[in-house]
C-alpha cells in the first residue's frame, strides 16, 4: 500500500527500515488534515522517536499535499535566498569625494604665469590624495521585499523538496534521556541524517537536554518554528520537525493560501507600515 | 459642551495615562523611547460597568472577520452564473485548482500599451499537455480562420493564449466542472 | 498520474542531489546584465531594435509637449467640476456581485448585511479618507437576484429597491460620517484601540433629503410612509410584494440600527475588549446624555 | 679593479709632473673597460614573470596572513535568516523588517538610491543630537543633499 504512494521510503535501503519496529499505531492519533485536498493525494511520513539512538517508527503521519506536494519550483526558492540575503544587507563602503577631503580651500598656484596645468583644489579627482569621482557612498542598502505570496511559495516548494529528497523527518518531541553530545552525534549518524541537521520545535523553549548536548556541535542547530525559513533549511542537510512544530507550520501554511483577506499581505510594502 | 469634550478627550486621547511614579512631578522627558518606562497603571476618572453578556458578546463576533475563505454553499441552482467546483474530480487527468476566493484561475493580461492581449490560464496540476490537447479543438473554432498562438509552461503550470478568451475559456472550464 | 508535473518533478528529486545553497539558480533568462556593452560591436544597439521609435521615442509623461505649453495649461479655467473635491463619493457595487458573495458563503444572508460584514470580505474596499462614504448598489444584475436580506448600503437607486423587496428582502440607506467610517472599516482594529464606539453623526443637510426620504429607503423616513411606498413600488414594477409580517425570519428582516449606532447591537459609547470578552459601558450621566440617541 | 685604480693615479702622478706633453686622457674607456654595469645580481629575468621577487636565503618571511577558511558554522552564520518569515509562520503583526537588528533603526527596511537613503536619514536624524555631535557629518549630508537634488532634478534625463 505504501510502496507506491510514499516517497518517505529510502532510496539506497529501502529495507532498512523494518516494520517490525512499529509501535501500536492506536496510542497516536492520526492527523487531520484541514483543507482536504481536491486532486492530490496526502503525502505520508513516518513518526519517529527522539529517546533512543535506534531508531523506531511508531506511525504514518498524512501530510497536506499543498504544503508537502506543491511544485518544487527551483527558482522561487533562489529569488528567496536571494532575498533573504540582500534584504538585510548594507554595504558601508564609503569613499570620499572632493568637497569630503579635509583642505583643498585654497587655489594651489597661481593660474598664469608658472607653465603649470591650471588647478584650483589640491583635492581634485586628478590629485593624490584627492577626493575620489562615482565612489561608493554609505551606506548602501540593497533592501527590497519580496511579494507575501512568493515568500510563502518559497517555504512550501523547500518544505516539498525536503520531503521527496528524503531530508525531512518528525518526531515526537526533542527529549533526550542525556545531555551527553555523543548521543545526538550517534543517533544522527545511526539514522544516516545528514551531517548538519536543523531541529526544529514549536516554541523556542527548548528541552534542557537537546540544548546542552547541541550548544557544542555547531551543526546541529534549534530552531522555533517561527523562525523556519528557506535558507536556513537549504543550509541544513536534514531538516527535523518535532510533531506540534509539523502542525503549526501546516496550519499556519494553510491559513495564508485560504486566507479571507490578502489585501493586507499583499500590498506594496510601505516603508513606515505597521 | 465645553465639559462634554474635556470628557471626551480624557477617554480618547488618555491624556491622564502616565506612570504613578511620575504622576506628581510636573514633566519627565525620556530621552528615548525605549529607555522609558512602562505604562504600569491607567487612571480613568469615569464611572463605568464592566458587562459579561453572552448575548450582547455574539454582535461582536458577528463584526469579527473570519480568518480562512468559507466553503461555499451548496444549492441546487446559482442564480448569479457562478458555480462552485465538481467534488469528484480527483480522476481526472488534469486539474484547475480555484483561486482563494473560488474563482477560476484565469486572466486577461493586456501588455503593450493596450495592444496586445493574452489570456492566462494558472494552477493547473497534472498532465498539462493532455489539458492543451483538450482544448485546442474548442478554440481553434473559435478563432476560424486564423491560427490558434498557445504557449504552455509546464514549469510553472500555465497556458498563455494569445487574444482575450477568458470568458469563453471560463465556459469551457465550467462544462466541465473544474 | 505517471505525467503530473509537480509529481515528476519531485519524483526525479529523489534521484537528484541534494537540493542546497551551492547548487540553486534563478530561471534561466530571468536575470539580465545591467551592464551596457562597450566597444566598436558590443553596444551596437543596447537592446533598442533599429532606429525608429526605440532609439528615438521617448514616452514621455502624460500632456508634456517636449518643453511648449501644454496643450492642458494652454487655456484659461473652466470650472466643469467645481467644488468635485468636496463631493461625497459611493464605490458601486452590483447586485450581481452581491448575489455571488451570498451564494459563495461570504456574505451571511440570515444576519442583516451592512457595511461591515461587506468590507469583511476582503472584496470591497472604501477610503473614507478619500470621501468615500459607503456601498452605491447598483442594478447589474437585479433581474437575477433572488436572496432574501435585510440590506443597509448607502445609495441605491429604485431598481435596486425593488428587486430586494421582490426577492422578500428589506433595504434601508444610511449614512455615516467619517469617523464611524473609519470604525467600521476594520472592527476588530478598532476594537483593539481600546476607544469607545462613537456615536453616529447626522448627514449633511445636503444628504438629508435624501435619507429621510421613504422612496429611498431613508433610515431617518417614517416607517409607516416606507412600508407605503414598498406597495406603491410593488405596483409600479408588476410584483407581488411579499409578506414580511407572515415571513418565519421576521426579526432578522425588522433588525434596524439607530441613527446614532454603527454596530448592531452595541451602542455608542462602549468600550469594547477582545482580550477578556468583557463590554465597558459608560455610567456617567453627562456621558449616557451624549451618548443617548 | 685595483688594477684599474693604480693605473688611474699612476696617470694622475704624471699630470703633475712639470714639462710633460699635455695628453688627452679617456677617462670613458676606463669605463668601457670595467665591462657592462650588473644590474639586479642574481636576478634571472623570466619570460613570463610572477610570484614574490628574489630574497635572501634564510631572511625573515613576509608576513603575509595564514589561509584560514572560513568558518561556516559560527552560530551567525548557522543561524543566518533565521526569523525572515516571522510574519508568516509566527507573528503575523511583525515586520521582518522591524526586528533587522543588525543594521541601524533608520535604515531598517530602507531601499532605494542615495539620494533616498540621504533622505532618509536626514528626516530621522534631524530631530535627534545627530547634527550637533557630529556638525562636519551633518553638514557634508546637507551638501550631498543639495548637489543630488540638483544633480538628479536638472541634469539626468527626465520623463
Amino acid at each position: 500500500m505504501f510502496s507506491c504512494t510514499i516517497p518517505k521510503l529510502r532510496i539506497i535501503f529501502p529495507t532498512a527500515r523494518s516494520l517490525s519496529s512499529l509501535a501500536s499505531p492506536s496510542q497516536i492519533e492520526p492527523r487531520q488534515l484541514a483543507f482536504p485536498p481536491k486532486y492530490q493525494q496526502p503525502r505520508q511520513v513516518w513518526l519517529e522517536n527522539f529517546d533512543t539512538i535506534e531508531e523506531k517508527k511508531l506511525a504514518i503521519l498524512e501530510l497536506h499535499p499543498e504544503v508537502f506536494a506543491a511544485n518544487p519550483r527551483v527558482d522561487i526558492i533562489h529569488d528567496n535566498v536571494r532575498w533573504q540575503s540582500l534584504y538585510r544587507y548594507v554595504s558601508y563602503a564609503h569613499t570620499k569625494s572632493r568637497f569630503e577631503v579635509r583642505g583643498g580651500g585654497r587655489k594651489p598656484w597661481p593660474q598664469k604665469g608658472l607653465g603649470r596645468a591650471r588647478h584650483g583644489s589640491i583635492r581634485s579627482p586628478l590629485f593624490r590624495g584627492g577626493g575620489v569621482i562615482h565612489g561608493p557612498k554609505s551606506p548602501n542598502p540593497h533592501f527590497y521585499m519580496l511579494p507575501f505570496y512568493t515568500r510563502i511559495h518559497g517555504l512550501t516548494a523547500t518544505l516539498s523538496i525536503k520531503l521527496a529528497q528524503d531530508d525531512l523527518h518528525v518526531i515526537t518531541d526533542l527529549e533526550i534521556p542525556t545531555d551527553d553530545p555523543n548521543f545526538v552525534e550517534e543517533l544522527v549518524k545511526s539514522r544516516k541524517w545528514g551531517p548538519s541537521v536543523l531541529f526544529v520545535d514549536e516554541s523556542d523553549i527548548m528541552p534542557r537536554n537537546i540544548t546542552a548536548a547541541t550548544d557544542s556541535v555547531k551543526h546541529f542547530n534549534l530552531m522555533p518554528a517561527y523562525g523556519l525559513n528557506v535558507y536556513s533549511m537549504l543550509k541544513h542537510d536534514t531538516l527535523v520537525l518535532t510533531r506540534a512544530a509539523l502542525d503549526l507550520i501546516e496550519s499556519k501554511l494553510l491559513t495564508h493560501l485560504h486566507k479571507n483577506n490578502s489585501v493586507p499581505n499583499t500590498q506594496k510594502y510601505k516603508l513606515n507600515q505597521v | 459642551m465645553a465639559s462634554i469634550r474635556t470628557y471626551l478627550q480624557r477617554i480618547i486621547t488618555k491624556t491622564c495615562f502616565m506612570h504613578p511614579r511620575v504622576y506628581n512631578s510636573p514633566q519627565i522627558r525620556n530621552s528615548s523611547f525605549h529607555s522609558s518606562k512602562f505604562l504600569v497603571d491607567v487612571e480613568v476618572n469615569t464611572k463605568y460597568e464592566t458587562t459579561k453578556n453572552p448575548e450582547e458578546w455574539k454582535y461582536v463576533e458577528r463584526l469579527l472577520p473570519v480568518t480562512t475563505v468559507p466553503e461555499p454553499k451548496k444549492l441546487p441552482v446559482y442564480a448569479s452564473g457562478w458555480k462552485p467546483q465538481g467534488d469528484d474530480l480527483k480522476d481526472r487527468p488534469y486539474f484547475i485548482a480555484r483561486t482563494r476566493n473560488h474563482m477560476m484561475p484565469v486572466y486577461l493580461e493586456i501588455r503593450q500599451r493596450g495592444t496586445a492581449r493574452h489570456t492566462i490560464i494558472k494552477k493547473i496540476q497534472g498532465d498539462i499537455w493532455q489539458l492543451e490537447k483538450d482544448l485546442r479543438p474548442f478554440l481553434e473554432d473559435l478563432l476560424k480562420p486564423k491560427n490558434l498562438r498557445l504557449q504552455v509552461n509546464e514549469f510553472a503550470g500555465k497556458i498563455c493564449i494569445n487574444g482575450d478568451h477568458v470568458n469563453a475559456i471560463k465556459y469551457w472550464l465550467g462544462e466541465r466542472n473544474f | 498520474m505517471g505525467s503530473n508535473t509537480a509529481e515528476k518533478a519531485l519524483q526525479m528529486l529523489k534521484f537528484l542531489p541534494r537540493v542546497c545553497l551551492a547548487n540553486l539558480k534563478p530561471s534561466p533568462g530571468s536575470r539580465t546584465s545591467k551592464k551596457r556593452g562597450r566597444g566598436q560591436h558590443g553596444g551596437d544597439k543596447h537592446g533598442a531594435g533599429n532606429k525608429g521609435s526605440g532609439q528615438r521615442q521617448n514616452y514621455m509623461r502624460l500632456g508634456y509637449e517636449t518643453g511648449n505649453n501644454p496643450f492642458y495649461l494652454r487655456f484659461p479655467h473652466e470650472p466643469y467640476y467645481q467644488g468635485h473635491h468636496l463631493r461625497r463619493e459611493y464605490p458601486p457595487l452590483s447586485m450581481l456581485d452581491l448575489l455571488k458573495l451570498i451564494e459563495m458563503n461570504r456574505l451571511d444572508a440570515s444576519k442583516p448585511i451592512d457595511l461591515v460584514s461587506i468590507l469583511n470580505t476582503g472584496l470591497y474596499k472604501i477610503f473614507p479618507d478619500q470621501r468615500q462614504y459607503g456601498v452605491n448598489l447598483t442594478d447589474e444584475g437585479a433581474d437575477v437576484f433572488n436572496a432574501k436580506v435585510n440590506i443597509e448600503v448607502q445609495w441605491a437607486t429604485e431598481p435596486v429597491i425593488a428587486a430586494i423587496e421582490r426577492a422578500g428582502g428589506v433595504i434601508t440607506t444610511a449614512y455615516y460620517d467619517q469617523h464611524s467610517l473609519q470604525a467600521m472599516i476594520n472592527a476588530k482594529k478598532f476594537f483593539e484601540r481600546g476607544v469607545p464606539i462613537p456615536r453616529r453623526m447626522m448627514p449633511p443637510p445636503d444628504a438629508i433629503e435624501y435619507y429621510a426620504d421613504p422612496t429611498k429607503r431613508g433610515y431617518l423616513a417614517d416607517p409607516e410612509k416606507i412600508s407605503e411606498e414598498r406597495l406603491v413600488l410593488a405596483q409600479k414594477y408588476g410584483y407581488e410584494l411579499p409578506q414580511i409580517e407572515k415571513d418565519p425570519e421576521y426579526e432578522m428582516l425588522t433588525e434596524r440600527k439607530d441613527p446614532r449606532q454603527i454596530f448592531y447591537g452595541l451602542h455608542p459609547g462602549w468600550v469594547v475588549n477582545l482580550k477578556d470578552k468583557v463590554i465597558l459601558k459608560p455610567q456617567d450621566e453627562e456621558l449616557e446624555r451624549y451618548y443617548a440617541s | 679593479m685595483l688594477l684599474n685604480k693604480l693605473t688611474v693615479a699612476f696617470n694622475i702622478g704624471k699630470v703633475c709632473l712639470p714639462e710633460a706633453l699635455q695628453v688627452r686622457f679617456r677617462y670613458h674607456a676606463d669605463k668601457v673597460a670595467r665591462g657592462p654595469l650588473l644590474r639586479r645580481y642574481g636576478y634571472e629575468e623570466k619570460i613570463l614573470q610572477r610570484g614574490t621577487l628574489p630574497r635572501l636565503k634564510g631572511a625573515d618571511r613576509l608576513c603575509k596572513p595564514l589561509y584560514t577558511p572560513k568558518d561556516a558554522w559560527t552560530e551567525k552564520r548557522a543561524l543566518f535568516g533565521q526569523n525572515d518569515y516571522i510574519d508568516i509562520l509566527g507573528n503575523e503583526r511583525l515586520h521582518p523588517t522591524r526586528i533587522l537588528y543588525n543594521i541601524p533603526p533608520w535604515l531598517r527596511g530602507v531601499g532605494g538610491n542615495e539620494f533616498q537613503v540621504m533622505l532618509r536619514k536626514r528626516n530621522m536624524l534631524a530631530k535627534t543630537v545627530y547634527p550637533l555631535a557630529r556638525p562636519t557629518k551633518w553638514n557634508q549630508l546637507q551638501k550631498r543633499i543639495n548637489y543630488l537634488y540638483r544633480f538628479l532634478n536638472k541634469k539626468t534625463k527626465t520623463v
